[in-house]
């Protein structure tokens, strides 16, 4: 009974399609966010999601490489970065964002908004001959990458940048995935070193800032202008 | 073979410096390794012009002409710049421009961390060039990100780190749009023969079978190839970092910002135009690019204009030549890639001789801003006074320098293939830069000799700054034969005509 | 042959000219005035006088009344006064002419800057300042003419008026007479823009240039003065009434050329004295004013010849 | 053997701009190899123009050097030649006097430099007038307006001059890129850039785009040569200038905008609509009459002589307009007729402004000012200047003998020929234009009243004036050349004229000369039917024999009977230099007149110490407005810059605004751009 469930692809769609959908809904929840240390575990909470969407579709569709992007994701964006992040807000003692420069509610309906044109975008994709997995998780990918630019505009504070540019390739990873069942694998490796790296330089450069400027609310950098 | 060694070399250069203890072993070891970079580019570029394309692990690294004739270039900026930077560090760490502190410890290990990033800087640029998977091209792209907003950040001043942190936010979005981009292209490509695997997101496969491609998905990997690696290029409304990161960082990783960087980011937008053009025909990625170009272009004017601060002013000029070579691309066709292809030379060698000039500046007056420089370069340091005013009329695309003839191929392709409203923008921008220019640089290098002490010389520095500028004389009315035939072949590799 | 006629002419007509109309004023004036061969005494008396020169001046001041007399009688010598054949025509039509009689202006100008006496620098500013106005009004009337004859040589301008006799009372060339004779006023400095008569300081013109010359000089500038006024006057009247012009100079072809001449020059001569008259010379802020009148008549000149 | 002798002197130059360059730590070396290759150079173009006037053989030969992308010729044709024998005339005569010229800036110059730019703004010129295709055109055109430049702004310390090179070559840039459009938009019809598939082209586009391209052209070229209303650089640069580079710029680097008009009009263009040369003649006549109206109001020699400049282009326009409407009327003839005007006038201009310019520079070096005001008297140190100078006057004035007066005359020929060949109003142009012509030429006599009593006459007006001397022995030679060259061109007009028969054949398929000599080569005639005549050497010989007869013995017979004594001072105790006519005062009369274009404004402070009779000094000031730089230039200049400012918004240093741009961008493209 439950075999015939999990080797039925439909059922599978279903469980990636509903797991995509959480992965949005946790992006939104992120732009409504103020505390950053919860900031930062949603963040982990979305890349769990997303390993776990990884799996699935490795077990469904029996692509081997992509349990080590599953694992490489658990790795990096579960434990690995939350960690880091979670250290340098202590270190900093950042306690709460201050108002986003668009406030909550406008911010969630804009994201709506995008969530809508993630959805024109991938409408030109759905091809009937194909499972529907294709155009979906492509329209949850691009609105998770807008949503997170859209954050990231949104924020002031470094650190929340930063997570938001992580999540925004969240949704690359999304796409990545449920496209085309993953990139060759040395890319894989490439990109999450670089995410990883990235994720490292980042927060040595928000630590600088903290140094220098005794705050790391970035729309204080302006001296540079004209 | 090359092509490991070119790869290597750099890598190796990179430790040396990393694990030298004195000040002239890093200089060495840089000199050496981009002495050796260079030799191994040219050797490239003479194997490409007698073979046609090199490749290396069953087709994981590629070169053909146009690859070849970028490496080339990166490696000759690369060499020069390191040249110069040894007279330039060294003026700084006597001028107590990197921190005076007794011991000197802060200032070598500041030095190590210049001469140690520098190589991997360029080792990630040739990386780029000679990948021919694109998303290991991508990853390379990143990588030089994150290596170069260290190098932003030398000085350590408060406002160094402001421009690095907007470099490394704007640059990490525009990447993360191209890796967008790269995936949805190898989503284009699937099911193709040959497709399997690894090789799936090989440039040469792809290209050869470009008509099969997905054309939807053509369409958005275009768009946000372009807009990512455009953020690289500085193409405008993406181009907002390029003043802060270039006024910010230190003269030579400059240089290379906006020479080498930038052809490396177009490179990877020639790629990306080559596979869409065969896929879609040139109309779509042609109207996209010229958007982008003119809008570069404009954008640059005003800002030129009423530029106060110098490395600024060069930093919108560089933006301005993106816009250029973004619109040659755009008409693209034989004429308007040799256009382009000659452009990404003279510009290279203009570019960076421009800032040169501006570290000699910046050192003997401690500021980029016209209003404290207060005129009489020319007075106060000759060499470096003549040289600055020459370059800025050639990046200016005065004759009898080389850039005319690059910027005249391409308004004669665009009025030659009805783009006339994009020929006169072009002409009318290029007035708006060039008076802008000459004023400030006018009002810079000319004019009665100011207060500040004649400069004292630095062989190093000088030296390298004038061996770059005879070059740019020269090539004005004489290209060696063989880099001719390396742009044309480059040019035949973009128009596929 | 025709030059040597015309030439004796010329120098012999123009200070008669100048003796009657300063005759015809006075008795206008009911004066007795000086006689009519008063002119001739004149220069007589001054050839034969010593001269001074200033000690400011330079070279300019002793070359001037040379290029100023020679000029004139060239100029004279190139408009037809008996014979409709100018003598020297082939050197030149009235263009010529008006340049020629312009080189003489120049270095009048140039001498009167010379001596280094602000009254030469005020008459010279004057005198170029009021010729330039001239300038366009005269060209204008020129170009009617020249216009009706299809050529600028004077030889052809009289041949062309000859034989239809009543054409001068055509529109066109009413207006073109009248713009000419204004600017001949205004050329030859009388009344109502100069007065030859004055050496009232603030007012001369002609007079404040040539104040420094005295003796020989002076003569010569004198004679100028007047050949250039018989010069311009016989352009007027050969332009516009070409009666009794003939076709050579010999027999008694000449004497009735020449008959024909002074007639029309008594009457052009009794018209300028009837306007000097009852005119009060001009400030010269206002003879703008009265060369615009002439401008404006050339012009309808012009666009007469276009209309009917 | 043609090509020979002009590659030759090419080649001279370039080796004595490298040669000067490389010696310049000797200044004297330096002086003697850029003058000295500049002269041979000079020399060899000369003989080598000439011949390939009078071959009438149109050599061509293709330059080993440059990007073999492009295509680097050069092609002698006969109106290549033409402005070639202009140049080489007018260099060689500069380069003698700038011999004597440059030795006093020994040592606080950098002669190697003058030396280097000179050589090759000579260079370039030669290879403006004769590059064969569009793209070398555009190359040695801006190279030209670069090396003017750099000698402009030689003495870059003051303020002035910097300004002024600066707005010569902003300005000669944006005109480059008029031309650029022009002859891509050719280039596109044509499939070629070589002047040679250019040839009666541009009348077979639409006529929209033939207008376009004319226009483009037409202000592409005036604002080097300085038409009105693009002129403003040109009373501004060429007074800052050094004396023998002005005299280069107002005598062939404005022609050099005279010979684009020639090619593009004459060899692009067939028989063009009417406005175009109406336009043309129009632009002449505005051209014409402020330059000279501005040039009366100025008191800096050499800005008088600049602002000359403009008026005698504007008289070279008339010709060429009047040219173009007789083309498009189908007069084949009178065009020949008007362009040998325009272009003579053009030689001539090269030549007698050159003079004047020279002359100017040596008065200047003598008084240190450029100030007439500071002159006077000059006469007595400098006579062999003061003679020369008074020639160029004289035939500037465009009075007889002179070379001057032949080319007015001919335009005077040829405008007035232009009445009958229309009836619609437009034959109204001609005469009106005729009439403003001689109004111009009247000015300029009074002008150079001035500009020659002025500093050379009566009493020195300062102490630089007063114990000023005549200047070195190869400036006067210099001038004395061009001297010469103004009475050969005067007299002999019947035998010049012959050298446009090429010209006038290759333009119109008009051989005019024969028709234009009469009476064995004595005189000139328009060629019309039974049109004037004209014979400066008749009116020189008379002058001669005249002289030689009578002057010259009464002149010495009288000269026993005068004594010389002071001027009549007013009855003041003796004529000093503050008696003297003031060139403000000479000029006031039209001033007051002409007072509604000057709009003049003018500050009397009188000081009183005892009653208020009796002023102690009187502070005078008064300048006159220049409406097109108010009105046009001004409020576009500060239009630009404020937008300018505006845009500086965009950068205003917060991130968040930086990302919203890409944001921003990328929603719109992926909403429209993506989707098919």
């Amino acid at each position: 009974m439950l075999m015939t469930h999990v080797l039925d692809l439909q059922f599978g769609d279903r469980i990636v399609t509903l797991m995509a959908a959480l992965v949005l809904v946790l992006q939104i929840a992120m732009v409504t966010q103020r505390w950053i240390v919860l900031h930062i575990r949603i963040f982990a909470a979305q890349s769990f999601f997303l390993a776990m969407i990884a799996a699935t579709i490795a077990w469904y569709n029996h692509a081997p490489h992509l349990y080590v992007a599953a694992g490489l994701t658990l790795m990096v964006k579960v434990v690995l970065v939350p960690i880091l992040f979670e250290r340098l807000v202590k270190r900093m003692e950042i306690d709460e964002e201050i108002e986003p420069i668009v406030n909550v509610p406008l911010s969630v309906v804009i994201a709506g908004g995008l969530t809508l044109v993630g959805y024109v975008v991938a409408e030109s994709f759905y091809k009937p001959g194909e499972p529907g997995l294709g155009h979906n998780a492509l329209a949850v990918a691009i609105s998770l990458f807008l949503i997170g630019f859209f954050t990231m505009i949104n924020r002031r504070k470094a650190l929340t940048q930063v997570l938001a540019l992580l999540s925004l390739e969240n949704g690359l990873f999304l796409a990545a995935i449920s496209l085309t069942y993953g990139m060759p694998l040395i890319v894989e490796l490439g990109i999450f070193f670089d995410v990883l790296v990235a994720a490292m330089v980042l927060g040595i450069l928000v630590y600088r800032i903290r140094e220098t400027f005794e705050s790391v609310d970035v729309s204080r950098l302006r001296r540079l202008r004209g | 073979m090359l092509l490991l060694a070119l790869l290597l070399v750099p890598i190796v250069t990179a430790a040396a410096a990393f694990l030298a203890r004195r000040r002239a072993a890093m200089e060495a070891a840089n000199l050496v390794g981009f002495g050796a970079v260079f030799l191994i580019a040219v050797a490239l570029a003479a194997r490409v012009l007698a073979a046609g394309t090199v490749s290396l692990a069953n087709g994981f690294f590629y070169a053909d002409a146009l690859s070849a004739l970028v490496v080339l270039l990166t490696a000759s900026v690369a060499l020069v710049c390191t040249t110069y930077t040894i007279g330039y560090l060294r003026n700084d760490q006597q001028s107590g421009a990197l921190g005076d502190d007794a011991s000197g410890k802060e200032q070598r290990s500041q030095l190590r961390m210049y001469y140690t990033l520098t190589p991997l800087f360029v080792f990630s640029m040739l990386f780029m060039v000679v990948a021919n998977n694109l998303g290991v091209m991508w990853a390379a792209m990143e990588i030089t990100t994150l290596v170069s907003v260290f190098l932003v950040t030398f000085y350590g001043k408060v406002t160094s780190l402001e421009a690095a942190w907007k470099y490394a936010i704007i640059g990490g979005v525009g990447v993360s749009m191209a890796l967008f981009g790269t995936l949805v292209a190898y989503y284009a490509g699937r099911g193709l023969t040959g497709s399997e695997g690894l090789s799936g997101l090989n440039w040469s496969v792809l290209a050869q079978h470009a008509a099969q491609l997905d054309k939807t998905s053509m369409r958005l990997a275009f768009v946000l190839v372009l807009m990512g690696y455009g953020t690289k290029a500085g193409l405008a409304p993406m181009h907002t970092w390029k003043p802060d990161a270039y006024s910010e960082a230190p003269v030579p990783t400059t240089a290379i910002l906006s020479t080498a960087l930038l052809n490396c980011a177009l490179y990877c937008l020639i790629r990306y135009y080559i596979l869409t053009s065969r896929c879609l025909g040139s109309e779509y990625p042609g109207r996209l690019l010229l958007l982008f170009g003119l809008l570069s272009m404009g954008v640059s004017v005003p800002f030129v204009l009423v530029q106060k601060n110098f490395r600024r002013l060069l930093a919108y000029s560089t933006i301005d030549h993106a816009g250029i070579m973004a619109i040659a691309l755009g008409i693209g066709g034989a004429m308007g890639s040799l256009g382009l292809m000659l452009h990404m030379v003279f510009h290279t060698i203009a570019k960076s001789l421009l800032f040169l000039c501006a570290g000699n500046v910046y050192q003997h007056f401690r500021t980029d801003l016209l209003s404290k420089i207060k005129g009489g370069v020319m007075r106060a340091m000759p060499l470096t006074g003549v040289v600055l005013f020459m370059a800025m009329l050639a990046i200016t695309g005065m004759p009898p320098f080389s850039l005319f003839q690059s910027e005249f191929l391409i308004v004669r392709a665009a009025i030659a293939g009805g783009h006339v409203l994009t020929g006169v923008l072009f002409v009318l921008f290029g007035t708006g830069l060039f008076t802008g220019a000459l004023l400030f640089v006018g009002d810079m290098v000319l004019g009665p000799r100011s207060d500040a002490p004649t400069a004292k010389r630095r062989p190093w520095r000088d030296g390298s700054l004038l061996a770059l500028a005879s070059v740019l004389v020269v090539i004005a009315f004489w290209v060696p034969t063989p880099l001719l035939e390396l742009v044309r072949q480059a040019a035949h590799v973009v128009s596929g005509q | 042959m025709e030059n040597a006629a015309q030439l004796f002419l010329l120098l012999a007509l123009a200070p008669l000219v100048t003796g009657v109309i300063r005759t015809l004023k006075a008795r206008l004036q009911t004066r007795r005035g000086p006689g009519i061969l008063q002119p001739y005494c004149d220069l007589g008396k001054l050839f034969r006088k010593g001269m001074v020169v200033p000690e400011t001046s330079s070279w300019i001041f002793a070359a001037t009344p040379w290029v100023v007399f020679f000029s004139t009688v060239l100029a004279g010598l190139m408009i037809p006064m008996v014979a409709a054949e100018a003598p020297l025509g082939l050197f030149g039509g009235v263009l010529a002419v008006i340049y020629l009689l312009g080189l003489g202006r120049f270095f009048l100008a140039l001498s009167g800057m010379d001596s280094g006496s602000s009254f030469g620098g005020l008459g010279s500013s004057r005198e170029m300042t009021i010729s330039a106005l001239a300038e366009p009004a005269m060209m204008l009337a020129i170009f009617t003419v020249a216009i009706g004859a299809g050529s600028t040589g004077l030889t052809e301008i009289a041949g062309a008026a000859i034989g239809q006799h009543w054409r001068f009372l055509a529109p066109a060339q009413m207006f073109a007479f009248a713009a000419l004779a204004l600017v001949l006023i205004a050329e030859t400095g009388r009344i109502p823009v100069d007065n030859p008569a004055t050496h009232l300081e603030l007012t001369m013109i002609h007079e404040a240039m040539i104040l420094e010359y005295s003796g020989p000089y002076l003569a010569l500038l004198e004679w100028a003065a007047s050949i250039k006024q018989l010069v311009l006057m016989t352009l007027l009247i050969n332009c516009f009434w070409p009666f009794g012009l003939q076709p050579t100079w010999f027999g008694f072809a000449a004497v009735e050329g020449i008959g024909w001449l002074l007639a029309k020059l008594l009457l052009l001569s009794c018209a300028i004295v009837v306007l000097e008259t009852v005119n009060a010379k001009m400030r010269l802020f206002r003879v703008p004013e009265l060369l615009a009148v002439a401008f404006t008549l050339g012009s309808l000149a012009l666009v007469s010849t276009f209309l009917f | 053997m043609i090509a020979e002798l002009f590659l030759s002197g090419i080649i001279v130059w370039l080796v004595g701009a490298m040669a000067s360059l490389a010696v310049w730590r000797q200044p004297t070396t330096a002086r003697r190899v850029g003058c000295g290759a500049a002269f041979v150079g000079s020399l060899l173009v000369l003989a080598g123009s000439s011949a390939a006037i009078f071959s009438g053989s149109s050599p061509a030969i293709n330059l080993p050097f440059g990007n073999p992308v492009f295509c680097w010729t050069i092609r002698m044709d006969p109106l290549s030649a033409y402005f070639s024998v202009t140049l080489a005339a007018l260099a060689g005569a500069v380069s003698l006097y700038s011999f004597g010229y440059l030795r006093p800036m020994e040592g606080r110059r950098n002669l190697g430099a003058f030396g280097f730019f000179f050589n090759l703004l000579l260079l370039s010129l030669a290879m403006v007038f004769c590059a064969s295709n569009a793209f070398f055109f555009l190359v040695a055109w801006e190279v030209m307006a670069l090396m003017s430049y750099c000698l402009i702004s030689f003495e870059h310390e003051k303020a002035e001059t910097r300004n002024a090179g600066m707005l010569f070559l902003i300005l000669s840039h944006a005109g480059t890129g008029l031309l650029l459009i022009g002859f891509l938009l050719l280039g596109s019809a044509s499939g070629s850039l070589d002047f040679s598939s250019f040839h009666l082209l541009a009348s077979q586009m639409t006529p929209i785009r033939q207008g376009t391209v004319f226009l483009l052209f037409l202000f592409g070229f005036g604002v080097k040569a300085g038409v009105v209303p693009v002129h403003i650089w040109l009373p501004k640069a060429h007074p800052v200038a050094p004396s023998n580079v002005s005299a280069l710029m107002s005598g062939i680097v404005i022609k050099s905008g005279i010979y684009g008009m020639a090619r593009v009009f004459f060899d692009f263009y067939g028989p063009p609509p009417l406005w175009m040369g109406t336009l043309l003649l129009g632009l002449g006549v505005t051209s014409a009459l402020l330059g000279v109206l501005y040039a009366l109001m100025e008191h800096d020699l050499k800005r008088l002589l600049a602002w000359h400049s403009i008026e005698n282009i504007g008289i070279i326009l008339m010709g060429f307009g009047a040219a173009l409407m007789f083309r498009s009327l189908g007069y084949a003839n009178l065009a020949a007729l008007a362009l040998i005007a325009a272009l003579y006038h053009t030689f001539n201009h090269a030549i007698f402004k050159g003079l004047l310019f020279l002359g100017a520079g040596a008065v200047v070096q003598a008084t240190h000012t450029r100030n007439m005001e500071k002159m006077g008297g000059l006469i007595r140190q400098m006579p062999m200047t003061a003679l020369c100078f008074l020639v160029g006057a004289v035939a500037i004035s465009g009075l007889p003998p002179l070379n001057g007066f032949v080319s007015e005359w001919l335009t005077y020929q040829a405008l007035l020929a232009g009445f009958g060949t229309t009836h619609s109003l437009t034959r109204l142009m001609f005469p009106i234009a005729g009439s403003l012509l001689a109004l111009t030429a009247a000015l300029a006599a009074a002008c150079f009243v001035k500009a020659f009593a002025i500093p050379f006459l009566a009493l020195p007006r300062s102490e630089e004036a007063a114990d000023a001397r005549e200047v070195s022995l190869p400036m006067r030679a210099g001038m004395a050349v061009l001297v010469l060259g103004c009475v050969a061109l005067g007299l002999g007009a019947t035998w010049f004229v012959r050298v446009f028969d090429p010209i006038t054949q290759q333009a119109l398929g008009v051989r005019a000369s024969s028709a234009l000599v009469m009476a064995h080569g004595w005189a000139l005639s328009p060629g019309t039917a039974h049109g004037g005549t004209i014979s400066t050497a008749g009116i020189a010989l008379f002058f001669l024999l005249a002289g030689a007869a009578f002057a010259l013995p009464l002149a010495l017979r009288w000269r026993r009977r005068s004594v010389s004594g002071p001027a009549w001072d007013c009855g003041l105790p003796g004529l000093t230099a503050d008696n003297e006519y003031t060139a403000t005062a000479f000029s006031k009369p039209l001033r007051m007149i002409f007072s509604a274009l000057y709009r003049p404004r003018r500050e009397i402070q009188a000081e009183y110490e005892v009653s208020p009779y009796y002023p102690s000094a009187i502070h005078f000031e008064s300048e006159i407005e220049h409406p097109i730089e108010k009105h046009l230039y001004d409020p576009l200049r500060q239009w630009i810059m404020a937008v300018a400012n505006r845009m500086k918004g965009i950068q205003a240093g917060s991130i968040n605004l930086y990302l919203a741009y890409i944001f921003i961008t990328l929603i719109l493209l992926l909403l429209f751009g993506v989707r098919a």
